[in-house]
């Protein structure tokens, strides 16, 4: 019963870590929206607004959580759940450090895939919010959230085929493997470019922020497939969507910018945890950087983006670095 | 454990209800969801079979049988979207003309 | 009773129960979602059966694509609230015969399998089956059919096209 | 040497097609030249066939797969033996005089190019008739030749008597050919294969006299051989048939096509020996046809239709000889009557020629006048002409007009009426000696038939040549040109010396054909008692006819010595009553039972059936669409008990093991 009691405590500390990374994730954002909105953000909850996190939290638990009279009870209630669910597992594949015990599922041969098979299924947790809410404003809101997530999914996949082409391995640590000869252009955002930008961009739209965060325009939609929802679910929700941020910078650190990897980091694990905790820091500020920056997509416009534009680049980024694979060129495995 | 028995005995039993799904439900997606049923149990058929003699074919079966199934749902929801546009139903008992 | 078994007794269980669920649900998405559990457990008998590539495979492409679009098409539709009740007096000696038939085929597989499947021993070798694997057979001896499938789903995606398409 | 086996067939083709599509822009000099030097090549590479084969067996079976059904194997397959060679020399030296005569006998008609054309086409079929190795190959060249006679004889198709004739010819050729065929499909079935050498092979092998089948077969064949060889009762198209240009009646209806039934009965003769019961059959047909066509031609007016019926009753002759086994007779009868034929035909067309003369003069000086040289000018022979130029009773005296003409046709008329020397005479003492020692009825009409030529020839020699001119036309005839003439020459001589080809004694034809038709088939001695008898009575029957017609006829329109005859006369000169009959009788029970069939038959039976058909399945549809509800679940439901039960049964046949 060893090996199931060490995932167990594991999943514990990941889940601590995922309800903690949200909750100051969204603490980094204000400040940092705040600052480039030249005003200060929240500073009154304890020191520079340090406790700001805690007493949200307490907020959306104490309210009263309401429930639409003609919803569906049982998935409106799931619902959220469903939500995070996906958002937390992802991290069961992703390698944090040097180290066996810093990575769940530590060798699975096939996490991309595994990655892309978790972003397929939660698209699930907006829908069904959406269709249970019986609210035309949230049935819409999910409907295009899905829609918006297969479309793009599909671009992402592609993007990470190249990872996958160039490091001849599924598996995340054999990437960052790949990615670690010693020398930061073994960084594959230097090798696949085009992929790095494919992968920003697409997992910019699965998380639905900013300038893709089309479910939820207020303006047309309210609040989208959350309009319904108040109190804890509404604080499920809202914790998917920042732990899916902060996965979705793990993923792109483990995939286009050497993940754990650093100067020393081959021998020592804190090192190692280090150099991924800074470098997941700056794709988070990235994130909240792009949000504070640009304006919002119209609708049909993000579909034919991600169909017409996206699609047709990754495709060609998988054919050129095949092309280049098979013909040997150097730095091409 | 037996490799083999028990996921055949469960694929057969999911196959019957999906059986008894196409054969009682009227809805035409859960009619078709019914049949999805039954490919998945065939499927565990084939993963199990494949399991017990180490040989791939099995999972390979399975992997065009899924390409099958995604054909097949993409163009029969199609088709379920066309009837209900101009049926306004999806109950297949309301589809026993051949005139539209 | 080691491990193996009782996982596999607690999903097979489940996964009865959801397809049992699934057909006899008066809601369309409940029943979308009883055949989404399912082919969960399915994907984890697949992981128990040495085959991760699939189980990962009936994931993305089972519940992230088909039951996705299942939803949609339901939500879509508005067609999750099923009024079956039979009208058709042609049909009801049906619902019997159904039952009846379906449970003789049970019974069939169940003597095929008592009487065949006893005695068969555990897995010749063990191999591997993940996607390094699957793809040098789909690209070798299976490469035709692969082919075909591809054909396959660009035409389905033209015939959804055209099917759907704003007349 | 298997190139050389279908260059024969393959010049007259390659002369078609190049006059087909190029005809358009080439001269009548050289359309005429190219045809005619196309089957003179046919007739060199046939006669290079006959020296090269001459010593040995001399056969040469090109095989080449072709129809392969099932148990059915028909190869197309040549066979160049001693007779196909005999008749290949008779088809392309014939023919090739012919079409150099047509030359000049066809200048200035608008479809002179088509009728080269259809020309070489005939001699193509010709020769895949005589040359093929199968009763299936046979039969297309049989056909081919049948289409080509069908063409020519509407030839002039603008006026509708000749198209109507083509018609006849073709319906009535159509009504033997049906004999035929059933005859190969009897083959066929009786011995699982067409080609001549297994088909003798395996009748030799039954070694029956007069089994049921064998004679069904001969009789079977002999029907398309009444066909194309105008016996009775299917002759009545060969007259009709003269409606041709005269050239075509030479060639097809004389000389070549209309021997193609005695050919076939000679290839065929191991069939026709195994039933003596059809030969019987076969010599009485062939000597009643030669009476009566004999008797019809003494009453004739028509210069070709004269011909025609003497034609008829040659004919007569050789299916007579073939049906007592004296096939060599009936070759050698064929070879002759070829020549004599051909040149009477032509010599008859010189005399038409001649005495269109001054219609057609008057058209080319009309013609001068007008300035273009693409003016049509109108067809020379179908004119509309005051006078009938084939009437006999409009000519007289053209000896002096046309002495060459006179000359040949003298010549000709005395092979056809046996006299010695010529060709005739030795042919038709074989065939009489062979009836006289074989069947007395056969002897007897052929006698009568004998007198009968002896007599009508004499007749229209008279007619034509002696006495004053009765009309115009016969007043200013003039001599054809060399075209035309020359190749008269030429079949002149033939005429005269073609009987060297089986002289008594030599009988170098005899014992060319003994390795096809065998030693029994082989003429008799010559009887010296006979052929005396004959040659007296010709003399005789020739000198009546002077006599009878010398100053019978002053001007046109005075009555024919033999309206003594009265009602035999009138009899005579409807042949019988042959035409009357067929269209009275035969065609008025047929449009009845076609109406029957039709109106009743069809109606009531047929559609009733249909009808009937159709109601049963559509009530017993009705009653089965009750299971197709439209309704798929229970469309599923059977396909479940469907699977059930081929599961059970395949668990149930498995545990069973």
């Amino acid at each position: 019963m060893a090996p199931i009691l060490e995932y167990t405590l594991k999943s514990i500390v990941l889940l601590l870590i995922g309800a903690g990374g949200f909750a100051y994730m969204t603490l980094v954002e204000r400040k940092f929206i705040g600052r480039l909105q030249s005003r200060i953000g929240p500073n009154r909850v304890g020191p520079f607004g340090l406790l700001q996190p805690m007493a949200d939290g307490l907020k959306l638990i104490v309210k009263e959580s309401i429930t639409p009279a003609q919803a569906d009870k049982l998935i409106f209630f799931i619902a959220p759940a469903i939500s995070v669910i996906p958002a937390l597992i992802i991290f069961a594949v992703i390698p944090f450090g040097n180290s066996p015990w810093l990575n769940l599922a530590a060798n699975i041969n096939i996490g991309v895939l595994y990655v892309l098979a978790v972003f397929s299924i939660s698209v699930y947790g907006a829908v069904l919010g959406g269709w249970s809410s019986n609210n035309k404003y949230a049935s819409l809101g999910g409907l295009r959230a899905s829609a918006q997530m297969i479309s793009y999914e599909l671009a992402l996949g592609l993007s990470l085929v190249a990872v996958v082409l160039m490091a001849g391995s599924a598996s995340l640590n054999q990437i960052v493997q790949y990615q670690h000869p010693g020398n930061i252009l073994g960084w594959l955002i230097f090798r696949q470019p085009v992929a790095a930008v494919l992968f920003a961009i697409t997992a910019m739209a699965e998380l639905a922020r900013s300038p893709f965060d089309l479910v939820e325009a207020e303006q047309e939609l309210t609040a989208g497939f959350m309009t319904e929802y108040s109190g804890m679910k509404f604080a499920l929700f809202y914790m998917s969507e920042y732990v899916k941020m902060i996965a979705m910078s793990a993923l792109f650190t483990t995939f286009f910018l050497g993940g754990w990897s650093g100067p020393g980091a081959q021998d020592s694990w804190l090192l190692s945890l280090i150099y991924f905790g800074i470098k997941m820091l700056v794709c988070l500020l990235a994130i909240v950087w792009t949000r504070a920056t640009l304006p919002r997509f119209r609708y049909d416009k993000l579909m034919a983006f991600g169909w017409k534009v996206l699609l047709p680049i990754g495709l060609a980024n998988v054919m050129v670095t095949a092309l280049l694979i098979v013909l040997r060129v150097p730095g091409y495995r | 454990m037996n490799t083999v028995a028990p996921f055949v005995l469960l694929s057969a039993i999911l196959f019957t209800i999906g059986v008894i799904g196409v054969l009682l439900r009227r809805n035409a997606i859960m009619i078709f969801m019914s049949i999805e049923l039954m490919l998945n149990s065939a499927n565990l058929a084939f993963v199990a079979f494949s399991n017990q003699w180490g040989k791939l074919d099995g999972q390979l079966i399975v992997f065009f049988v899924m390409a099958v199934a995604a054909t097949e749902v993409a163009v029969g929801l199609a088709l379920i979207v066309t009837i209900f546009h101009t049926k306004k139903s999806t109950d297949v008992d309301d589809l026993s003309q051949m005139k539209g | 009773m080691t491990p193996e078994l009782l996982s596999f007794i607690i999903l097979a269980i489940i996964s009865i129960a959801a397809a049992i669920g699934m057909i006899t649900s008066r809601n369309a998405v409940y029943a979308a979602l009883f055949l989404i559990l399912n082919f969960g457990t399915v994907a984890v008998m697949y992981l128990m059966l040495n085959a991760p590539f699939l189980a990962i495979i009936q994931v993305s492409v089972y519940a992230g694509a088909i039951m996705v679009l299942f939803l949609f098409v339901i939500m879509l539709l508005g067609a999750e609230r099923l009024n079956e009740r039979e009208t058709r007096p042609v049909m009801r000696w049906h619902r019997p015969l159904a039952i009846v038939l379906g449970a003789f085929l049970l019974a069939l597989a169940l003597y095929v399998l008592l009487t065949r499947l006893g005695q068969s021993t555990a897995s010749v070798n063990v191999f591997g089956a993940g996607p390094l694997e699957i793809g040098l057979q789909l690209f070798g001896p299976y490469l035709l059919p692969f082919e075909v499938a591809s054909v396959l789903l660009l035409v389905a995606m033209i015939g959804a096209v055209v099917l759907t398409r704003e007349k | 040497m298997q190139l050389l086996v279908i260059l024969p067939i393959l010049f007259p083709l390659v002369g078609l097609l190049i006059n087909a599509f190029f005809g358009k822009h080439m001269s009548e000099g050289l359309i005429g030249g190219l045809a005619s030097s196309m089957v003179g090549l046919s007739f060199l590479v046939s006669a290079w066939l006959l020296f090269t084969s001459g010593g040995g067996p001399g056969i040469v079976d090109l095989s080449i797969p072709w129809i392969k059904v099932g148990t059915l194997d028909v190869p197309f397959g040549f066979l160049i033996d001693q007779l196909s060679l005999t008749m290949m020399l008779i088809v392309t030296g014939v023919g090739g005089l012919i079409h150099i005569y047509s030359i000049g006998y066809m200048h200035g008609d608008p479809r002179f190019q088509r009728f080269f054309v259809y020309m070489n086409l005939f001699i193509a079929s010709m020769l895949v008739l005589v040359m093929a190795d199968s009763f299936l190959l046979m039969f297309v060249g049989w056909e081919l030749v049948g289409l080509c006679s069908y063409l020519l004889i509407g030839f002039w198709f603008s006026n509708i008597h000749n198209a109507e004739a083509g018609r006849k010819a073709f319906v009535v050729n159509r009504i033997g050919d049906v004999g035929f065929i059933l005859g190969i499909l009897l083959i066929f079935v009786t011995f699982g294969t067409l080609t001549f050498p297994d088909v003798f092979a395996k009748v030799q092998a039954m070694n029956a006299v007069n089994a049921p089948v064998v004679v069904a077969i001969t009789l079977l064949l002999f029907v398309g051989a009444t066909g194309k060889s105008a016996q009775i009762p299917l002759f009545v198209w060969l007259p009709d048939a003269m409606a041709g240009p005269t050239p075509v009646s030479a060639l097809i209806h004389a000389a070549t096509m209309v021997t193609a039934g005695i050919y076939m009965m000679t290839r065929a003769h191991v069939l026709y020996v195994a039933a003596p019961d059809t030969q019987t059959v076969v010599a009485l047909v062939g000597a009643l046809t030669a009476f009566l066509a004999g008797s019809v031609a003494l009453t004739q007016f028509d210069i070709k239709k004269v011909l025609a019926y003497s034609t008829i009753s040659q004919l007569g002759f050789m299916v007579a000889a073939a049906g007592m086994g004296a096939y060599v007779s009936s070759v050698f009868h064929l070879a002759t009557h070829a020549f004599f034929k051909a040149l009477l035909f032509l010599a008859a067309g010189s005399v038409i020629h001649g005495m269109e003369h001054l219609s057609k003069g008057e058209e080319e000086s009309e013609r001068s006048g007008a300035p273009g040289p693409h003016k049509a000018p109108a067809p020379a022979h179908s004119g509309e002409h005051t006078v009938d130029p084939q009437d006999m009773r409009n000519m007289g005296g053209l000896r002096t007009r046309m002495p060459l003409t006179f000359v040949v046709y003298c010549i000709g008329g005395l092979a056809l009426a046996g006299m010695p020397p010529f060709a005739g005479f030795w042919s038709k003492d074989e065939i009489v000696s062979a009836a006289l020692a074989r069947n007395p009825l056969v002897f007897g009409l052929l006698a009568i038939s004998a007198i009968f030529t002896a007599f009508y020839i004499g007749r229209q020699l008279v007619m034509v040549f002696f006495g004053k001119p009765r009309s115009e036309e016969a007043a200013h005839a003039v001599e054809s040109g060399s075209a035309m003439t020359v190749p008269l020459v030429f079949l002149a001589v033939f005429a005269t010396i073609a009987g060297i080809l089986n002289l008594p004694g030599l009988d170098s034809l005899s014992h060319w054909l003994v390795p096809v038709v065998g030693q029994a088939a082989e003429a008799l001695p010559f009887n010296i008692g006979v052929a005396t008898l004959f040659t007296v009575l010709a003399l005789v029957m020739l000198y009546g006819a002077w006599a009878l017609y010398r100053s019978a006829y002053v001007k046109a329109g005075d009555a024919d010595p033999l309206t003594r005859l009265g009602g035999l006369y009138t009899f005579l000169l409807r042949a019988w009553f042959v035409d009357w009959f067929f269209q009275n009788v035969i065609v008025k029970l047929f449009y009845a039972g076609s109406t029957f069939l039709a109106r009743v038959l069809d109606i009531g039976g047929i559609d009733g059936t249909v009808n009937g058909v159709g109601i049963m399945v559509r009530d017993v549809s009705a009653s089965l669409r009750k299971v197709q509800t439209g309704l798929v679940r229970s469309y599923g439901l059977m396909m479940l008990l469907g699977v059930v039960l081929v599961v059970a049964y395949f668990v149930l046949s498995a545990s069973m093991r």
